[in-house]
């Protein structure tokens, strides 16, 4: 929360600039709704905002354990927003295990908003507490604003007459009456969303408002000690249009839609369920009226076969999944490489390596995506940097897949998957068509004609008369089409392969420089997710007087065509990733420039303040 | 599934690619394919509709030697491979050409999930009893004790028996062939085509350099009155030269004798009669063996029900009854909005 | 198999691990964890010589609850991991653990080859017909026309049965039991570990979160005689509060019917006796169905050969006995060689 | 053939340096039977040797086909060979499409031994000629030597009755026999070896050996044309001791059963046939009294799960398959790193990508081993140069898999695997043994206690009271063992993995510079099957007075510690690969040195002067 920018606005609330809030508590707690009904509102009252939900790994874990807890951060601001915030600057612990889990986040200082009721030494023991915090000193640090919000909860519903089992469950909705009431905002948005989602059981619905409004009342006259205030953030000024969260899988899947209907072709989705990738799924088995059909397939061999089945029968085939998945399909993108047949893979990248940590975020399959199968078998590769984008890439990979005859991996990961962003929805007519032709011409037929300007092979349908041929993961005469072991034709194609691949690089933007000058003492390169945390960090390194300037890299393979140039432009190169260091290294390799390593392989994002620190580091070496 | 006619009666030769044929010698496969090329013009199919998918084995070249689509996968593959296919364009006529280690060990699961799930498509499954292209190493389906360079000293692991799996998995068409029997394949082919769902048709097939005679003990042509029983549905289970043995079923079902019919033997009227809808009987047909008793060959089983991609067709169809045409603007701004001004 | 046992006698307790279990509350698997824990000192075995290898899924956390050594490995392939560790390790106690994804979806063809080879191992698949880890998609177990996040409209894909598919697949022991009806788990379980080969077990099993009361139709304790069959060797197939009801096996051994026994009915001896050593009884026993007939419990098929792992230890043995202990040096030297000087 | 040396030998034979021989025939005419006699008689005779056997896709490929052809070929010489030589200075020819495929490889003034009794006009158009080039000029450039061996091999067997099938089998014999003549080779050892091949069936042996007899008889009797001669290779200077030939994949299924030996473990080799890695398969198939038990498992997948399994049960799992097999294994591969457990992999190489040219050697999964699996997952990675090698690095990778817990492949290729070559046999008494200790220590045991200067987990196995422990691929805690979802912990554990990893450089010997000085103009930097035609490459060119190096990897990954600083040391490198170009960009992305790819993508070894021809460019650029 930062300093105060003027005292002087309505009921002598304070105005800040931006604000922090992590809602944290039991996954039985409701915390991810509390936090999203925060966000939608926080968006009406026209604050930037991102969000950062962490679930726990397991579907339902043991009530009041510390892996049980559930969290959800929103950070809100009158400019610009870009990340879910380093550190809260209010905590709302619903439980034991909630504030165990989250205190080391909190600067010293920070509000806290504890369930006091939740303090059971029965919770307190399943948490792993030996003695009560509360009772401690070990809250002295902070400001603390102490509530049995359980008890209050089952006050304000108690003339409903509810099992105290539900009555209890409305202590969330409480709790962001009273965040509410804090932060000025409005709560008839959370009100009708209540209404109409429990339309059929309008005593629940009944309970959750009397809460609201008591959560929302009890700010309002209850005496608040010292320290604890209310808050104003004003609107921030952002671009005009119709605005709505978005999840990243939830882009996807959209895009994948659009794209399908941009081509002009039906789309088939052939997937096996994995987190964090399974809501891609979800959201695509809802739109069967656009033309997208979904395939649940038995494994994920299965499905990317299928998807390549679907492309060769002149569908679009697309197919996603997580790391440990991805690795499956590498033998079958190798026949979707060889047989040159569009194919659009989702890989939302999660914490490995094997199974790893599922629930969590990372950035380490770059590998596996640019270089990770048998053979010299190049494809395409984009990675969007926030949940927005991730509608655009999924366009972008069918368009480049359809145009060029390759499969086109789009990286994304748990992060920019789950989080929702507030994006400005595109129009859709807008958007420039790329029908699909397939080909027709039956004279001097063969199935690996090819165009001279994309190098791609002709798409011909089955189905179409004349046109009958067969194709498969042998190698392919230049000429001919046919099986050919000719070893000077296998280097060829092998060349051309590579060469149509490298040019798609001629159909997309030039690198920008997202912060700074185009040359100088350090540039800071990522790509995907962490765009949010580089670029804030690149600003304040800016804003200290320092030398560095932010490129971000959505197009991983083939590279942007000015990068090495941009990059040979820059004495230092810092490539700050979560994982173990890949893009530096695929840097390197192709571009031979000194790029460093910034790793965190944690399953979380990078804080600003780490690659602010890794900046100054970088720069003092 | 019938679709379109060709404007002109077509013939075998229609259908046959100029890729030169790469088996061996006296491969078992050579009469499958032209089997295939004749039954085709026979069945009134267009080239153009018709699709060949296969894995990877001697007998998953097949896709290249037919003047048709085709799409030589790999390994193991062709069914899940097969099924987008289908889905993305159902109105396809699809062959998938496997081989007993391609279809059984490394694509074992695939073929299951597109038996139960009942694809529109024709899968033919050629055993040899050994993997060929890869130069002979014993399959799931070689006998107890096969020595191969990779058993050297004999196969411990028993053998899976094609149809019975298949049954296991809720296949609905149950058939059984034999590489020289070429008449028979035909028909059988014909009958697949014309089942709504997933037809599996298992094919005894001779490989003369790493399996030579395999099946001989079925096939040989001096026993094979004896050895085969061919089922035809509503028909008693005769076999023999002049059908004079017949099958009996005794025990409450659970077993199946083999009896001389007419003079000196049992009435006709005692013979168990084929009942093709019917799984139990199809399971019991299935496993039976020489030298005990005849392998039983033909339409084994066949249960139409709907096939997935029929029904996937339909729900997709009532999506867009219900829904209407998908507006991708409205799509974007489904839920909540806030505009900002 | 029984092998060694433990010094002295072992309790539940022994074999509850220190890590906190994490199913969500109400979830089938509790019981099914209590079971074996409870089962297995009465088998007299040694925490040492036990293993839980399992998949992924909420189903494959087991191991971690086993205070006995234990591998939570990859999505489906718990089976040839299991069969690696048994061929290196014959002694040890194998048990698998897996869901009906991790089994029979993704893991669908290890577990076809496990089973055809009758690898010394107890498998037990709990059956919720859903994912439940991945939260709630439909499973290939689930019914037709089943909901879910991925099947919003319904499912259209059958089902595949587990029994139905083992038995198709050549396993030797196959049974079923119910997450909730405990003693009938740990009676299967001592009869699993007693089986030389591959013992098959389903157990159904509930997932209140994604698929509450999927098997209620069978399980609930109020109709529980009515729609539950448990068969035994050599006993009539008899259910009902009373065993007032039997299975009758009619239209020469294909189809089976439910007759009232007794007074009004029909004579005790008409009703079929289980032979859980024929595959055809078992094959019928597999697919019966609520509601019309009676869902069949207990161990339905069990006719023990040779197990894979018991066959190769022989083998190995045998080329010990005839080439005696191999000589790095002489296997070196074996064949044609010359000497430089 | 190069130009004699003397004249002055036993019945005026010219005495060569080297001679570079190709059969080359129909698959069904036994050209790999005679070029493998030949070379066991040449090893007899003293010479060192390499060879190159080529044979076509096909089981039985139709007869007389071009497709169909088989070719076998053997350079030998008074030196050191270190390749099968760029041209054959002697082509035997058994049908005509043997001429047409092979022709084009023969130097202008070589040798062409033609089979006109297969000459016919139907093989002559199964084989695409319009005209028989024994009646035109197309053979006008060559030496050629037209004999109707069929004639004459059934005249030679005439007496025995046999079928004429049978008869005309023994054509290839014959023509051995020729070229025994011709190059002063003795026989008896090919005698003894038919009669032993034969001994149920004494006629088609006394058949062979009469053929075989009739050729050499040719020789000494019929009047050869003008140019044809006879000669005599002198013995080369071998290092004394015993000779064997051995093929890659022997080597490789052997050194594992000795690795086993060494560790005191039984191994347990699970694997799924795959050309060209089948042969291990079937070579450990036949070593059971060695205390290894082979599983033929159901895909790859269920083979390494296996060998994983084996492992954790306290055995020694390995596996082996090629590209699209390496590919499927790639899930589990990290499986096994991440529950660090020894493991042993054979990737033998082959063209890619998809199925590519099964039976063509290529050197494209460098990329797939190092990189190629979802998450940060590091292993070892070892290449062997020459068959016999592939001994040494099955051996190496057993030591340290056992000793760092860790999976470790092996790079071989279809050129290694089954080229042979003469290999000194080495005494297994004299090899270090590394047996394995379990760990049994119950007091403050978990299952990740770590060996401090390995950073090896503990061992423990199943069957030992009082160490039962779980694992399995989620994320552990350093110290404990227990599933980890800690954000550091995370971290610290990548951390250590790749520690480990790159430990095992300290472990291995330093890189040794081959041919040339340790720093200077130009590093030629090769890996893997590649050894003999780059050294040769460099060894001609240093002879040409240029400032080459020759640098060959074997540890492909860790690299051995003193790389970088060695590479450092040279102006240029140069890379010739077969394959896209993949390990000068693991050179560059580790040191960043300005390494340049020479690529060859035709499923064919290199030629030296392809290599010769890079380096002069190179150093010219
Ligand atoms: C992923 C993969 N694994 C292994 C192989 C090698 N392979 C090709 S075909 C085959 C077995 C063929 O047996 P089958 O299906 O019975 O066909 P057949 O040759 O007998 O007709 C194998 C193991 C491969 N091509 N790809
Ligand atoms: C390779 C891979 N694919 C997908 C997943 C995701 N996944 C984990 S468990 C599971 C299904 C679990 O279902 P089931 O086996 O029925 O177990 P349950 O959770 O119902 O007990 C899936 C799809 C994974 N972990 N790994
Ligand atoms: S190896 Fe056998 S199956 Fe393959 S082509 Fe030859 S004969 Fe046919
Ligand atoms: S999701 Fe279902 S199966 Fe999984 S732990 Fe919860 S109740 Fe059990
Ligand atoms: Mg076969
Ligand atoms: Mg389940």
């Amino acid at each position: 929360m930062d300093t105060p920018v003027s005292e002087s606005s309505n009921n002598n609330r304070e105005t800040l600039d931006s604000v922090v809030i992590r809602f944290a508590g039991d996954s039985g707690d409701g915390m991810q709704l509390a936090g999203t009904q925060f966000t939608q509102t926080t968006a009406l009252a026209g604050n930037d905002l991102a969000t950062f939900p962490d679930f726990p790994a397991e579907i339902r874990a043991p009530a009041g354990t510390t892996f049980g807890v559930s969290g959800f951060q929103i950070h809100f601001a009158s400019h610009d927003v870009l990340t879910p915030g380093d550190a809260p600057d209010v905590l709302v612990a619903m439980n034991p295990a909630a504030l165990k889990v989250n205190l080391s986040d909190v600067p010293k200082g920070g509000l806290i908003i504890i369930n006091e009721g939740a303090f059971s030494s029965a919770n307190l023991k399943k948490a792993g507490y030996t003695s009560n915090p509360l009772d401690d000193e070990s809250l002295a640090p902070y400001r603390v604003l102490k509530i049995d919000i359980s008890k209050l909860a089952l006050a304000a519903v108690e003339h409903l007459g509810l099992g105290s089992k539900a009555a209890l469950r409305t202590k969330n909705v409480w709790s962001l009456g009273l965040l509410y009431w804090m932060f000025d905002r409005d709560r008839s948005s959370t009100i009708r969303w209540l209404e109409a989602k429990f339309a059929n059981k309008p005593d629940i619905a009944a309970a959750n408002v009397a809460a609201l409004n008591a959560g929302h009342a009890y700010g309002e006259t209850a005496e608040l000690p010292q320290g604890v205030g209310t808050y104003k953030v004003p609107k921030a000024e952002l671009q005009p249009g119709e605005y709505r969260n978005i999840t990243g899988n939830e882009a996807l899947a959209w895009g994948l839609a659009a794209g399908g209907r941009l081509a002009g072709l039906p789309v088939l989705f052939g997937s096996y369920p994995i987190t964090p990738a399974s809501t891609v799924l979800h959201s695509l088995a809802k739109l069967k009226h656009f033309g997208v059909t979904t395939f649940q397939a038995e494994d994920e061999i299965a499905a990317i076969c299928s998807a390549v089945g679907a492309s060769f029968g002149g569908a679009l085939g697309a197919t996603a999944s997580s790391g440990p998945g991805i690795a499956l399909k590498g033998e079958a993108l190798g026949l979707a490489i060889m047989t040159e047949l569009p194919l659009v893979i989702f890989d939302i990248q999660r914490a490995g390596p094997s199974t790893g940590m599922p629930t969590k975020t990372e950035q380490s399959d770059l590998f596996q995506a640019v270089w990770g199968r048998n053979g010299d078998a190049p494809l395409c590769v984009l990675a969007p940097a926030t949940p927005g984008e991730c509608f655009h890439y999924a366009i972008e990979a069918c368009r480049i897949a359809t145009k060029y005859m390759t499969p086109v991996i789009v990286l994304s990961d748990g992060y920019i998957a789950n989080g929702a962003a507030p994006w400005r929805i595109p129009s859709f007519d807008d958007m420039a068509r790329f029908d699909v032709r397939f080909h027709s011409e039956t004279e001097g037929f063969h199935p690996y004609l090819r165009d001279e300007t994309t190098l791609a092979r002709v798409w011909p349908k089955p189905g179409t008369p004349g046109l009958e041929h067969r194709i498969g993961g042998l190698e392919k005469g230049y000429s001919s089409g046919n099986i050919s072991y000719d070893p000077d034709n296998h280097h060829k194609m092998t060349k051309v392969r590579e060469a149509k691949i490298l040019g798609i690089a001629n159909d997309m933007p030039e690198q920008a420089v997202e912060l700074g000058n185009d040359s100088g003492e350090l540039a800071v390169v990522s790509w995907g997710s962490t765009f949010g945390s580089v670029n804030q960090a690149v600003r304040r390194a800016r804003s200290e007087g320092l030398d560095v300037s932010h490129i971000h890299l959505r197009q991983m393979w083939p590279m942007p065509r000015n990068l090495g140039d941009l990059l040979r432009g820059f004495r230092k190169i810092l490539v700050p990733e979560l994982n173990n260091g890949q893009l530096y290294r695929v840097l390197r390799a192709e571009y031979l420039v000194p790029a460093q390593p910034l790793d965190k392989i944690a399953g979380m994002p990078f804080k600003v303040a780490e690659v602010l620190d890794g900046i100054r580091e970088h720069l003092q070496a | 599934m019938p679709l379109d006619t060709p404007a002109k009666k077509l013939t075998k030769k229609d259908f046959t690619s100029d890729q030169e044929v790469r088996w061996c010698p006296g491969c078992g496969d050579y009469a499958i394919l032209a089997a295939i090329q004749r039954a085709l013009p026979e069945m009134g199919v267009t080239r153009e509709k018709t699709v060949f998918v296969s894995g990877i084995g001697c007998s998953s070249r097949f896709p290249y030697y037919m003047n048709t689509y085709g799409f030589h996968t790999i390994h193991g593959r062709a069914p899940a491979l097969a099924t987008g296919l289908k889905l993305a364009n159902p109105e396809l006529d699809v062959w998938i050409i496997t081989g007993d280690g391609d279809g059984l060990s490394i694509g074992g699961n695939h073929l299951m999930h597109l038996l139960r799930r009942n694809v529109d498509v024709q899968l033919l499954l050629f055993n040899n009893r050994i993997y060929g292209l890869t130069k002979g190493q014993y399959s799931p389906t070689s006998i107890l004790g096969q020595r191969s360079p990779s058993t050297p000293m004999g196969s411990l692991d028993a053998p899976i028996q094609p149809a019975l799996f298949a049954l296991g998995a809720g296949a609905r068409f149950v058939a059984r062939g034999i590489d020289t029997v070429v008449k028979g394949l035909g028909d059988l082919f014909g009958e697949a085509r014309a089942h709504h769902g997933t037809s599996f048709v298992e094919i005894l097939q001779n490989c003369p350099v790493f399996n030579d005679g395999a099946w001989d003990g079925v096939t040989a042509r001096e026993i094979a009155s004896d050895t085969q029983l061919w089922v035809e549905h509503g028909k008693p289970l005769l076999f023999g030269k002049d059908k004079e043995k017949g099958l009996r079923i005794v025990d409450g079902g659970r077993r199946v004798e083999v009896v001389s019919v007419g003079k000196g033997g049992v009435p006709e009227s005692e013979v168990a009669v084929h009942d093709e809808t019917n799984r139990t009987l199809a399971f019991l047909l299935a496993q039976l063996q020489i030298p005990e008793h005849p392998m039983a060959f033909g339409v084994l089983y066949r249960d139409p029900m709907v096939a997935y991609d029929q029904a996937v067709v339909a729900q997709n169809e009532q999506a867009k009854a219900k829904h209407g045409d998908g507006d991708i603007n409205a799509l974007l701004r489904s839920g909540h909005t806030w505009t900002v001004e």
